[in-house]
């Protein structure tokens, strides 16, 4: 597996979009990232984006990662650009889940959520680490 | 009848009057929810779930099930936004983009199209959500001329929300329990459904009925005498009779004796295969158990379960195949009675050292409720709230019954864990990988007739 | 091989010739009917009937179903005109209205067609007919590649003409035989499946596996040693279970040692029910019924059976309710099997009491057949064929099970029509009115849910 | 019901299409008909048209009654015209059962029925002795 104290190195922010509920996914993503080494801060299920933001300032994160199963994505996160805009989320944001309320309706989401400013637009809770790593290896050699 | 519920200002002028919508539902001639289960028929009534974001496009869904899948009831299933009040963003989004929406905002298109919707079929509606607050969305219902509600305090905060009280969430239901009460003084009898599937994964039977039972003894509180209690498929055909059975029972010892108590069946609830046969299999592997446990109703699912929002054509499928479970043809079937009725009495047991601490506590019932999930006396897995512990730990036993691999501080009987546990100890593997597998128990099978999904649309 | 077998002139002269076909047949890398039965799985292989006139419309059909309803084997359901090798009128009704045929002309399309229906899909052909006569079709069906063919000298005959003698038949597929066991001599062994549904219509079991019986063995004269042994659903669990482990229990006792007798169950051949719920429930028991009987290969009916020839989205629904019916989720199902184990004993003995005279008869077994026919000891109800009596009358008891009520000249034993007979008086009312309504046991059910046909098309 | 005896004054041939094996309905309309007066001369299953023709001839009957519920009754009754042309059959002919393969086709296939020259086209048996008696009692009076 290679050299992963790195990340360790700087927190995590996670946590579940605004409108949805679903704990689930949430709570195995999170046993999966303590333990493979991460340290993400768990904001649980309903959250907001601007709570991403503030906690992500709060804890100088390196990535937040919002999921969402609930089809809602678009709308829970049409708050980024405004975000971005004032400065409140600098970090990259990572997306995982599903992006919209049927199959149909994934691709032009998924398309929805990278104009939004979304980083990495990820189906699979497997495809989380190597997405982290990067993040977290450039922002530690850009620091 | 206004005083008992407080209503959002706004929402409050935008309804008619309490009288208009009384005299309403007092002079209607339809079929109300109560009637088609009352009516029964000798085997469950079928219910799907349903919703879209668009008013033409919610007719339109309607019809086609009614049509299609001769339901005995439908759904009005409400969008995420209106569920937790976010009413504002539900309206916008149901104006700009309702194609999108993963329900139907029944607050922001308003009572008038809520009458059209009752209007468009031929069977009452329920309204199904998931509201820690389900009071403004109560009364636009109510305005619409909807017969049928459902929701309780911790079923509909607890796996629903993050952060709503307790406290808060039972004083909203309790206003809903008292206008349903009142209701029926009126001679309207509602249907007043309390959600027992909970997170809706690895739940364990007695705890999902500990949950509906106190939340049924809330409403008792307030004067309703009616409710539907549900029961969410556990997958193990005698472990989920048992807990039908169980229902009426626990009811028969704790509700009041002139409260009528109808027992529904959601069919599988946790993860689906997204295999088409085996989700077929599935959908009428439900409706068998709810049938064999002389459910009033089941609700059903759909093959597309693990895919996305259904279509209307797989959803009426599903209901036939539901109905085709629930046949006369399939009266010869048996189970091993012995194994249902062992794990009926050892429901009863759990739901009676669940419940009866929180009776005997504290000055109120509620106040009662909220200290249990305080300290943890009251608690359920994977919970979406942070008023919970989520320290219960459930797994799958080698029949698939569900059981506590640990129960956190839940006060369960000693002979009741170490049964579990002996049963639950014939399994090997880690921890995790044993949540995993069961939490994909159905989901993980191997393709029973691999073909493309949407074949047939 | 060929000097087994008589064709028609013109037809042998459109033929390849033969080491060409049975080349073909050995190289074939594709599935035969008999592998996929061998390869068994726990449950049973589904097929269904399918056959339209047209050739591309024959080969969208086979298309679709098997991408819609992924059957394990699919049918070439020919018309009757070529069942009844009218050639000509097929030839022409396909050429100028091929849509308005209730099957699928093999002989007139020809084998080249048949070999493209043979490529078209990914589970192998059977050719299902009706003809008493079926060589020319048989050979066709070879040159086709196609591994499963239909029918027998009994049960091809007498149900499906009017007035084609006995030994006539008899002869014609004891050449189908021969060239079927010639074919196994080279390592081909085809699916030879016998047609136990004779008319269809309130079956006694014992009737339909007596007459199988007598083809089985007149196959085994033959060479054959593999066949597949039909029997028609009767709609009592116990009596349609019961029958078909009395397949296995007969073959034992009567076949070669080493004949491989594969079980098939028809699901209910007799009058449908319009009610598309009533006819969706009984697709389904039909599949469950299959399952529990452990039959190798379950026919599968349609929604609208009672309504035409079904549709390619409604006989993929009821391939996909049959296969819901055997998934493993039904496990749990438990019959009283007291009551199949007495079926089962007093079908073997009436089966024993009607072919064992016929065993012992005349100089051969055909001829034996013949006889017994002409002086009404072997027998059918609603015989189509001048060559029966037609004096056996079937009712049905008050578990809804297939009974003699007359035997007409069929050597049942005393005890056997005693128990019967005690088992029917327990109905009351006149004698016409009793057929007819167990003529229509499963159409006259009320409706189970009413709302129009073709809803979802 | 009045009186039937003219039921039983001339004789009726009965019987199924040419392609057709379904004795099911042939041998309940027998019986039916058989209780109600008449006097069918039944042929069964499978019956060219020419058969019936003779029939009729022979027994001077006063009506030819044809089955078919395989869907090929046109097919089947596609040489009704020649045999009226070349006068060897005469009497009314009424056809009763399915007339096309699927409910889709009926209507086309009953306009069809009616222009080879059948006189009746009926789908239960509770409509044949209104219509037998019609004919019947036209024929006698004409007689
Ligand atoms: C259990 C469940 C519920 C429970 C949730 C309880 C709880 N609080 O956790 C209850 C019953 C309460 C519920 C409610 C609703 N649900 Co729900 N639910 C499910 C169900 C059956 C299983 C979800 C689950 O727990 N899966 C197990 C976890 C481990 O996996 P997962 O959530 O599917 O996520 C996987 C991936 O998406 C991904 N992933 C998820 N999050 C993340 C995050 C990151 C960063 C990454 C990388 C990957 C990732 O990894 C996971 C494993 O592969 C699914 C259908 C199914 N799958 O069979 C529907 C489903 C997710 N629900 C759905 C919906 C719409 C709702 C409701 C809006 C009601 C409705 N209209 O039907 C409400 C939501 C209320 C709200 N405010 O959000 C839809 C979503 C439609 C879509 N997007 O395609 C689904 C698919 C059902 C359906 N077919 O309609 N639900
Ligand atoms: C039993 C049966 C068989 C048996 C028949 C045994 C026998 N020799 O009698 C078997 C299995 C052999 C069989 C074979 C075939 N059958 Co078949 N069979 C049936 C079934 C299940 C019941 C028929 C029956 O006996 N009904 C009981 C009698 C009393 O009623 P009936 O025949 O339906 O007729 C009613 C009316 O049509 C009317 N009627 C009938 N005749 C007459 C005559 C007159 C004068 C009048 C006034 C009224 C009338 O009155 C009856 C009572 O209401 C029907 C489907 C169903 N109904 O569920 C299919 C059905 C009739 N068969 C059908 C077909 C196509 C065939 C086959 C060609 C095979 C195939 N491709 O599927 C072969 C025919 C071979 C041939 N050469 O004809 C189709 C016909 C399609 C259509 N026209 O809509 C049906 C509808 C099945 C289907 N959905 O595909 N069949």
């Amino acid at each position: 597996m290679g050299d992963t104290a790195f990340r360790s190195r700087r927190r995590l922010v996670l946590g579940v979009a605004a409108s949805d509920a679903h704990a689930v996914a949430n709570r195995l993503i999170h046993l999966m990232l303590v333990q493979q080494g991460f340290r993400p801060h768990n904001l649980g299920v309903c959250t907001p984006l601007a709570e991403f933001a503030d906690a992500a300032a709060d804890l100088d994160a390196a990535a937040v990662i919002v999921g969402s199963v609930n089809g809602h994505a678009v709308e829970d996160l049409r708050g980024l650009p405004d975000l971005r805009r004032m400065g409140r989320l600098r970090c990259p944001v990572v997306f995982g889940g599903r992006p919209s309320i049927d199959a149909a309706g994934h691709p032009a989401a998924r398309a929805r959520l990278r104009d939004l400013g979304v980083d990495h637009v990820l189906d699979r809770p497997e495809e989380l680490p190597a997405v982290l790593d990067s993040i977290l290896s450039a922002a530690l050699t850009h620091a | 009848m206004r005083e008992l519920i407080d209503l959002d200002r706004a929402q409050r002028r935008r309804l008619p009057d309490w009288s208009e919508i009384v005299d309403r539902l007092r002079s209607s001639t339809r079929d109300t929810a109560v009637a088609v289960l009352r009516r029964g028929g000798g085997r469950p009534a079928l219910q799907p779930r349903c919703g879209v974001g668009g008013h033409p496009e919610m007719l339109a869904l309607l019809r086609a099930l009614d049509r299609a899948g001769a339901p005995d009831l439908l759904s009005v299933t409400i969008d995420s936004h209106t569920r937790l009040r976010h009413f504002a963003t539900a309206d916008r989004a149901r104006r700009e983009n309702p194609g999108q929406l993963n329900g139907y905002p029944l607050v922001a298109h308003g009572w008038e199209r809520g009458r059209a919707l009752v209007d468009a079929v031929g069977v009452p509606l329920q309204v199904r959500h998931g509201s820690p607050d389900g009071r403004d969305l109560f009364a636009v219902s109510l305005a619409a001329g909807i017969t049928s509600f459902e929701g309780g305090g911790i079923g509909y905060n607890i796996p629903y929300a993050k952060d709503v009280p307790l406290a808060e969430s039972l004083r909203a239901w309790q206003q809903v329990d008292a206008v349903t009460a009142a209701l029926a003084g009126h001679g309207v009898v509602l249907e007043r459904e309390l959600f027992g599937s909970l997170t809706a994964v690895l739940v364990p039977p007695s705890l999902s009925l500990a949950m509906t039972l106190l939340e049924a003894l809330l409403a008792a509180e307030q004067g309703v005498r009616c409710v539907s209690v549900s029961y969410p498929q556990s997958g193990e055909v005698h472990q989920d009779v048992a807990a039908l059975r169980a229902i009426r029972s626990v009811a028969a010892r704790y509700l009041p004796a002139d409260m009528t108590v109808f027992t529904v069946l959601h069919e599988f609830m946790g993860v689906f295969p997204a295999d088409r046969g085996w989700a077929e299999a599935l959908v009428h592997y439900g409706g068998l158990v709810g049938r064999i446990g002389a459910a009033d109703k089941v609700i059903t699912k759909t093959r597309q379960e693990a895919h996305g929002i259904p279509t209307a054509a797989a959803n009426a499928e599903g209901l036939r195949l539901a109905r085709a479970a629930c046949s006369p043809l399939l009266d010869f079937i048996r189970l091993n009675e012995d194994r249902v009725t062992e794990e009926q009495a050892w429901i009863e047991t759990e739901v009676a050292a669940l419940v009866e601490p929180v009776l005997n506590r504290a000055p109120t019932l509620a106040a009662g409720i909220c200290a249990a999930f305080a300290d943890g006396t009251l608690d359920i897995p994977f919970s979406a709230s942070v008023h919970a512990h989520a320290a219960v730990v459930p797994l799958r036993d080698p029949t698939g019954a569900v059981r506590y691999h640990s129960p956190g501080a839940l006060p369960l009987p000693r002979a009741a864990l170490d049964r579990q546990r002996g049963l639950l100890n014939q399994r090997t593997g880690r921890i995790t990988e044993k949540i995993l597998a069961d939490i994909n128990y159905f989901a993980a099978r191997e393709p029973w007739a691999a073909e493309p999904e949407e074949a047939t649309a």
